[in-house]
């Protein structure tokens, strides 16, 4: 019995092998498993190649996993153009299309498998239903050789299919069945058997875009305003649909710098609103960017990021946007960054957001990525009673009766705010710097004490613990730092090293930006060697890290450019090395 | 902010207006006043939007809620603002160069979804505020500090462009006539839909000799006295031709059954899709697979 | 005798005190005389308060000076209402308007000066050619009291006024000396004449925007294309007369994206192009930067910066768009920043900006700000024959011979740049990730690659050591590093204080990005403590070496928001300060 | 590069189009490299710059010097291109989102300085690229995977706006009119000005059937064989209101006496400057105020 199985599968457009990984993902989340489905794409809009990743487990997931347990290759063409997205190893089962095979036989790939089954899958297909049939075929095939929750599967099957008539679902059984029959009839050398899943209460099923939606919804967004963007679109679709019904608003605008203006109106106005981008859009948004700053307007930015610069890898991973979320607008100016590292943190990172931008009346980043943005991953429930929504510090009627200031210097950086609609607190909002009552003022006592007040506010964010996750041993002297979707990969590659009996500690920030010195800087206390993990040629992170508190000559940066993600091995096998070197 | 909602002086702010005398922009503020004054909505329910330019400090002289905000982007936030506000009064107002150089792609778009706004345009063909230079509706052959041997290019025609977006309410004034600017904005305000005015307002620093206001109020051509009601959108194409050589002043164009503002269709959608008033506490209900 | 003297006026726009100095600051240079100019006016366009400084020394200068040598006040309104800008002290002589003698006599300035000097300005004009001849008395008074260039500044004025005939002259000569003629009826306590200056070859005068035109046209620009925006204007009006007599041409955009769109174009097409913007525009800008980046087209980005974020402070200086400069775009990217100090700089700085742009086939961006751009300053003559102008690296036959490859992986990361026109060189140029060819590719092997390409090519320019300046004690444990027109205040101080026989040293980058880790790192060793002095709330230059180098703990930002600029005795008492301190 | 200039295989490359099966844009594809042929200059010589879309990977499948810059800004960069290096043949090619939509602030500048430069847009009426999104041509009303209940807005109408901005060469064309689009084409890259030419140029995966073409062949209405030549500037906007009623095929407006282009202009005027032939080194000459 195994608990955990990481399958991939790759085929051409019309395959269908997408759509037999959302139904096995579908249907072992319905039987109780915990898993996620990662899907890639040729640059083709239709037909080319199309593949996804599936990893299915008895207990929690926490990224789409390493080296494949499972690759099945309708074709291998299309197989290979996934490379380090469908690993192979020595350990690998293959499953394959018998007519795919070469005249020597041999599999082209770099390490032999440990198993490698040729199976004619088109014609099973073309026996019961047809070419379109051969995904249904896979499912069988799989479901029998990997107790993959066969009931489940045909549950599911018929429940899509239902519309289509009995005949449509009797055909799709058949193929179904008679794939399974060609697993029993030719078992694996060592049978692996999925073990069943714990008993559980509730699953969900979502994917990151799908969530940061409806986390919107939670947390009171009452308008949206965006522009199209891969791997970001979703965002706007879904609330396009839904955002209606509780009373808000959406505007798909002519480009990204309109689509954040407008959110920067209904701000303006006193409403939650947030838009969605990737970087190329984030990189129009700049200026617009330093206006919500300047005026302090509380505003909600996603950027799911993909690959850069310019239009890059519009549809791969990178999480090289940290520098831009940061940095990116002229003048001195913070920005609070924050970033989910998996499907499910997307909702409370989004729920967050709108609270930091409330609360400290700013934009707010939120660093999704194209991993988190579109793969789909069970959760546990979420209890959306206990959500607490903190909203913008509103005028007093004192505030309001002498002389109203939009800007007033209170103790804490944060004044009052209103919004057109409430009387008496009318003011002139700008771009400009300004003095405590909004009028423009260009003197430079004035400017330094406006800036610092911009910036100074954010002090009580740093201390917000409950935005960094701190997993290991306390007294370990090797440590990882890791955000966003790789965060779930070190997460595990942690667990695995830790297993093996060596003590080593991971700091996993949800809060990019500012850097909380403290926080980070506890966790690095007694390290001597570590390192800072993250898809950027650059290692945005460990940069910014640097700037503001002493990292230990032996914490490095681990990092690559995107489209080639990690994988838990690679990190545990990193982790090994650093373990047995001596840092001087 | 107190005082009656129909006496100018009411929105009036004590910011002291920085432009140069005999700015024509000192003249459509009078006009804002005056129109505000006859639509008497309170101070707190009207927000005035502009970007960057001279022309774009209006909303600081007023007691109304201001944003002066950044070059070329006041419509996308005064759209976003509407559409999550819509029982407010949005006026918007800018500068040619800020309206239809930078800001030149927002307005086709702001115009054919219709939203409730009123855009006036302070059009003195320079830029003001950056003293000086070409703007979109310079003359062509003319020299400025950045055409020192004269622009190449044809001018930008708001009138036109506005039209040919299929605007519902579109007129020009100047505030060398300032009755009739006043009932041109107050005619805009209570347009239902997108309403445009245009105004020829005189940069006597840097474009206009200071005796532009007796210069123009000689050359004023009312389209009434034309014989132009505004009700023909075609007749108003083919005057708006004419922008650049002839003063017209008055309503090129005025839809006479304006169609739904997309304020409207909103809230018509949120009413419709909102009728089993959901909870947002239970937008997440759709990911359970297993109960 | 004196051999410096730092002179401030101000008055309503209508007094003319702005073309006062600039008369004074042209008949010093004429007469052989350092000196520099910097102007500062109210928010309104025209009328309003408007204010000069004017430094005028027998040695060269390197900023405006510190606190005032002589205040003219033509009324005490406009006067104060530039609070820090025009600064005295007890030092100082104070003249102003008789008229604007308070009832009690008692001056509205904080500290008193040594001299105060109420002269009937308005009434001495009123009798020699009316209101608009103050600013003439004014000259004449400073001239006489100070001994500044008479002979000079009657020719300039002569000159200045030809076209309006012998009587204008007239009665301007005699406004002139009927100021004079006060000046030495009304003899200051203690004389303070200045030192005539040393015999020179020639003198040249120039403000920071003008020069950086003409450095342009003599580094070969072909291409001009903008958006008007202060402070940065003065480059694109100086091109738009100027560039089209050189084969050049200059498009005025509609927009800052169109404006550097234009010269991506350009530049695909061949040719060298620029644009100038500040923090606004520059935060459009951002997207383009990227497809520049990517596509790998030389570019120079001139960004004078004012004060952020937003519309900021339009018109006072800031040296905050230096996180932007250096990390505006979404992914992986560098590109070069550099830094004049000065008006004279901004001549090599600009070379130099074109010379790496072609060579590294990169965009560069040079960091001016707004004191840079309009303060007028004497330099040595420039030997523009020297100039070694560098051109893109073009493809030899042989590279056009057998399938060009555009993104061809050199050992030095820059392959060989063709443009439209050129038979055999035909490619397609992209935002999104190619291959050598520069066929669109998203494997995740190749983008580490051609990330590695993009960013390792920089490597030779970190070891340019005339990008930077160092100078003082080698053997000081206390340095400073500055960058943009702080340095030049700094390197003043440096001065002082080296005089007083503290050991000091000083780093000046005209190079910020990349960071050349070995030229700082060295510059820091044995340096215990110190300053990196910038004006910017956050201290960006700080930040970023200490990401890249490690900076002793002692070496502390000195910052500060905008508009309230660094004078160089403040920055000695700093370094005085510092220099007691023991610093564990 | 080799072969023939007037050989359309010549302008054929090596990278395979990656459009669905029955996209539009294969047609245009044909349209362009036969249009490149009738004209005959060498591949050298041509530039071919788009934005970001479906449509805008249209360069990368010809020989000529080819960029696919960012989304919505083809017109600027290649306005940039064309005045530094006026001897090229310019094409400028997106679809309607990125010329219409994020674009559509720089086509009125384009136009209005009449840079030498023929803009093909493949109007699809829908973001293909990103996955059927609403475009600005769109049709009111129409559900889109971001208008899931219908659209609220007004659609562009590109033929109308071009004409107001003062192009002087308007067409427009489709695929299912191959010999028709092809002409339309060249004649756009020998008018000497800015040319636009619309080419409905069907989605078939996110818009319309997979028997578009044979749809379009039926309705279209050839503009000259309703009697308009392309002469009468303003019935061209009246023929150009029917923009996605009617598909009109042909030229809508063709200026029978073009004025000078950009380039033209410019060149005269590094002519008159030039004269003197100054030196570059002595270009700061001026700043010397003692010798
Ligand atoms: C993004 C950006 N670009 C440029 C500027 C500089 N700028 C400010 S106002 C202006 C133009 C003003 O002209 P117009 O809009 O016609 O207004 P006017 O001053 O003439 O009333 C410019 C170019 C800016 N503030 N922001
Ligand atoms: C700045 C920016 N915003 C958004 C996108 C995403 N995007 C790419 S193409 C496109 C629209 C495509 O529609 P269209 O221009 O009509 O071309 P089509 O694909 O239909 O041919 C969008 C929104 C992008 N690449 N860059
Ligand atoms: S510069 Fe022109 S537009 Fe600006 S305030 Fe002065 S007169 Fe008015
Ligand atoms: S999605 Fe539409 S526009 Fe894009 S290639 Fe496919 S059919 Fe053509
Ligand atoms: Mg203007
Ligand atoms: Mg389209």
């Amino acid at each position: 019995m195994i608990n955990d199985i990481c399958i991939g599968m790759a085929g051409s457009g019309g395959d269908g092998i997408v759509a037999a990984g959302e139904a096995l993902l579908n249907s072992a989340a319905a039987a109780g498993y915990h898993g996620m489905l990662t899907k890639s794409f040729g640059p083709q809009i239709r037909g080319g190649e199309s593949s996804c990743r599936l990893r299915i487990s008895t207990q929690p997931v926490l990224n789409p996993g390493s080296e494949l347990d499972v690759a099945v290759a309708l074709n291998w063409d299309d197989f290979l153009k996934f490379g380090s997205e469908l690993p192979t190893d020595a350990r690998s089962i293959v499953i394959y299309e018998e007519s795919a095979k070469t005249p020597d036989g041999k599999l082209p790939l770099k390490i032999a498998p440990g198993e490698a089954i040729a199976v004619p899958i088109a014609a099973i297909a073309r026996a019961h239903g047809g070419d379109r049939a051969k995904n249904t075929v896979v499912l069988g095939l799989l479901s029998a050789w990997f107790g993959l929750a066969p009931e489940s599967i045909l549950a599911g099957m018929r429940k899509r299919l239902k519309k289509k008539g009995p005949e449509v679902i009797a055909a799709a059984e058949q193929a179904f069945q008679a794939g399974a029959d060609h697993a029993r009839a030719n078992p694996l050398k060592t049978a692996r058997l999925m073990a069943p899943p714990a008993a559980r209460q509730g699953v969900w099923l979502a994917d990151g875009n799908d969530l940061t939606a409806a986390a919107a919804i939670v947390a009171g967004c009452d308008f949206f305003g965006g522009y199209p963007i891969t791997p970001s679109t979703e965002i706007m679709q879904t609330l396009s649909r839904d955002i209606w019904a509780y009373g808000g608003s959406l505007l798909q605008c002519e480009d990204e710098i309109a689509g954040i203006g407008a959110c920067v109106g209904a701000s303006f106005g006193g409403k939650r609103a947030m838009t969605a981008t990737s970087g190329p859009g984030m990189s129009l948004k700049t200026e617009m960017l330093g206006l919500a700053t300047i005026a302090e307007l509380p505003l909600v930015v996603v950027n799911v990021q993909r690959g850069g610069p310019a239009t890059g890898l519009p549809t791969k991973l990178e999480q090289a946007d940290l520098f831009q979320a940061c940095y990116s607008g002229h003048g001195d100016a913070v920005r609070p960054v924050l970033a989910p590292t998996s499907v499910a943190d997307a909702f409370r990172v989004t729920v967050d957001a709108f609270n930091i931008a409330e609360e400290f009346q700013t934009p707010v980043i939120v660093l999704s990525d194209q991993e988190i943005s579109q793969r789909k991953e069970t959760l546990e429930p979420i209890d959306t009673s206990t959500v607490q929504l903190v909203e913008r510090r509103r005028p007093t009627p004192e505030d309001l009766a002498g002389g109203y200031k939009r800007f007033k210097l209170t103790p804490d950086g944060i004044s009052p705010i209103s919004h057109p609609g409430l009387a008496g607190g009318e003011y002139l909002a700008a771009g400009i710097e300004h003095n405590e009552s909004g009028a423009p003022a260009s003197g430079g006592a004035n400017h330094q004490r406006m800036t610092e007040k911009r910036i100074g506010k954010f002090a009580p964010l740093l201390k917000r613990r409950e935005l960094f996750l701190v997993e290991g041993d306390a007294d370990a002297d090797l440590g990882i730092i890791s955000w966003g979707s790789s965060a779930g990969i070190c997460r595990e590659a942690v667990q695995t090293v830790r297993q093996e009996g060596l003590k080593v500690r991971i700091l996993v920030p949800y809060l990019l930006y500012p850097v909380a010195e403290e926080i980070f800087s506890d966790f690095l206390k007694g390290l001597t060697k570590g390192l800072v993990v993250e898809q950027s040629y650059q290692g945005q992170l460990y940069r910014i890290l640097r700037s503001f508190i002493t990292v230990p000559n032996g914490v490095r940066p681990y990092c690559r450019a995107g489209a080639n993600p990690f994988r838990p091995s690679e990190i545990v096998a990193q982790i090994r090395a650093l373990a047995q070197r001596s840092v001087p | 902010m107190s005082g009656a909602c129909n006496d100018p002086k009411t929105f009036k702010s004590d910011l002291k207006p920085i432009w140069c005398p005999g700015c024509g922009d000192f003249g459509v503020l009078q006009a804002v006043y005056r129109a505000l004054a006859a639509i008497g909505r309170p101070t707190h329910e009207i927000a005035f939007i502009s970007g960057i330019g001279c022309s774009s400090r209006i909303p600081g002289y007023t007691t109304v809620y201001g944003f002066n905000t950044v070059h070329g982007r006041a419509l996308p936030i005064a759209q976003g603002l509407k559409t999550a506000n819509p029982d407010l009064l949005v006026l918007v107002a800018g500068g040619d160069g800020d309206g239809f150089s930078i800001g030149g792609g927002h307005v086709p778009h702001a115009i054919r979804r219709n939203h409730d706004l009123t855009y006036i345009v302070m059009d003195n063909q320079i830029y003001g505020l950056t003293k000086g230079q070409l703007s979109p509706t310079t003359p062509k052959g003319e020299t400025t500090v950045t055409s020192p041997y004269g622009s190449f290019e044809e001018p930008v025609n708001p009138l036109l462009y506005c039209l040919a977006y299929g605007a519902g309410y579109v007129a020009q004034g100047t505030p060398a006539d300032l009755p009739g600017l006043t009932a041109l904005i107050e005619e805009g305000l209570r347009y239902p839909g997108f309403a445009f005015i245009n105004i020829q307002s005189p940069c006597v620093t840097y474009g206009d000799s200071e005796m532009q206001m007796k210069e123009q109020r000689a050359a004023l051509r009312p389209l009434l006295a034309e014989g132009h009601d505004g009700s023909d959108r075609i007749k108003g194409m083919d005057l708006a031709q004419q922008y650049g050589r002839t003063l017209h002043t008055g309503v090129f164009y005025r839809n006479p059954t304006p169609p739904p503002t997309y304020d409207q269709l909103v809230r018509e959608r949120q009413a419709d899709q909102g009728k089993d008033q959901p909870d947002r506490r239970r937008a997440l209900d759709r990911f359970a697979v297993r109960h």
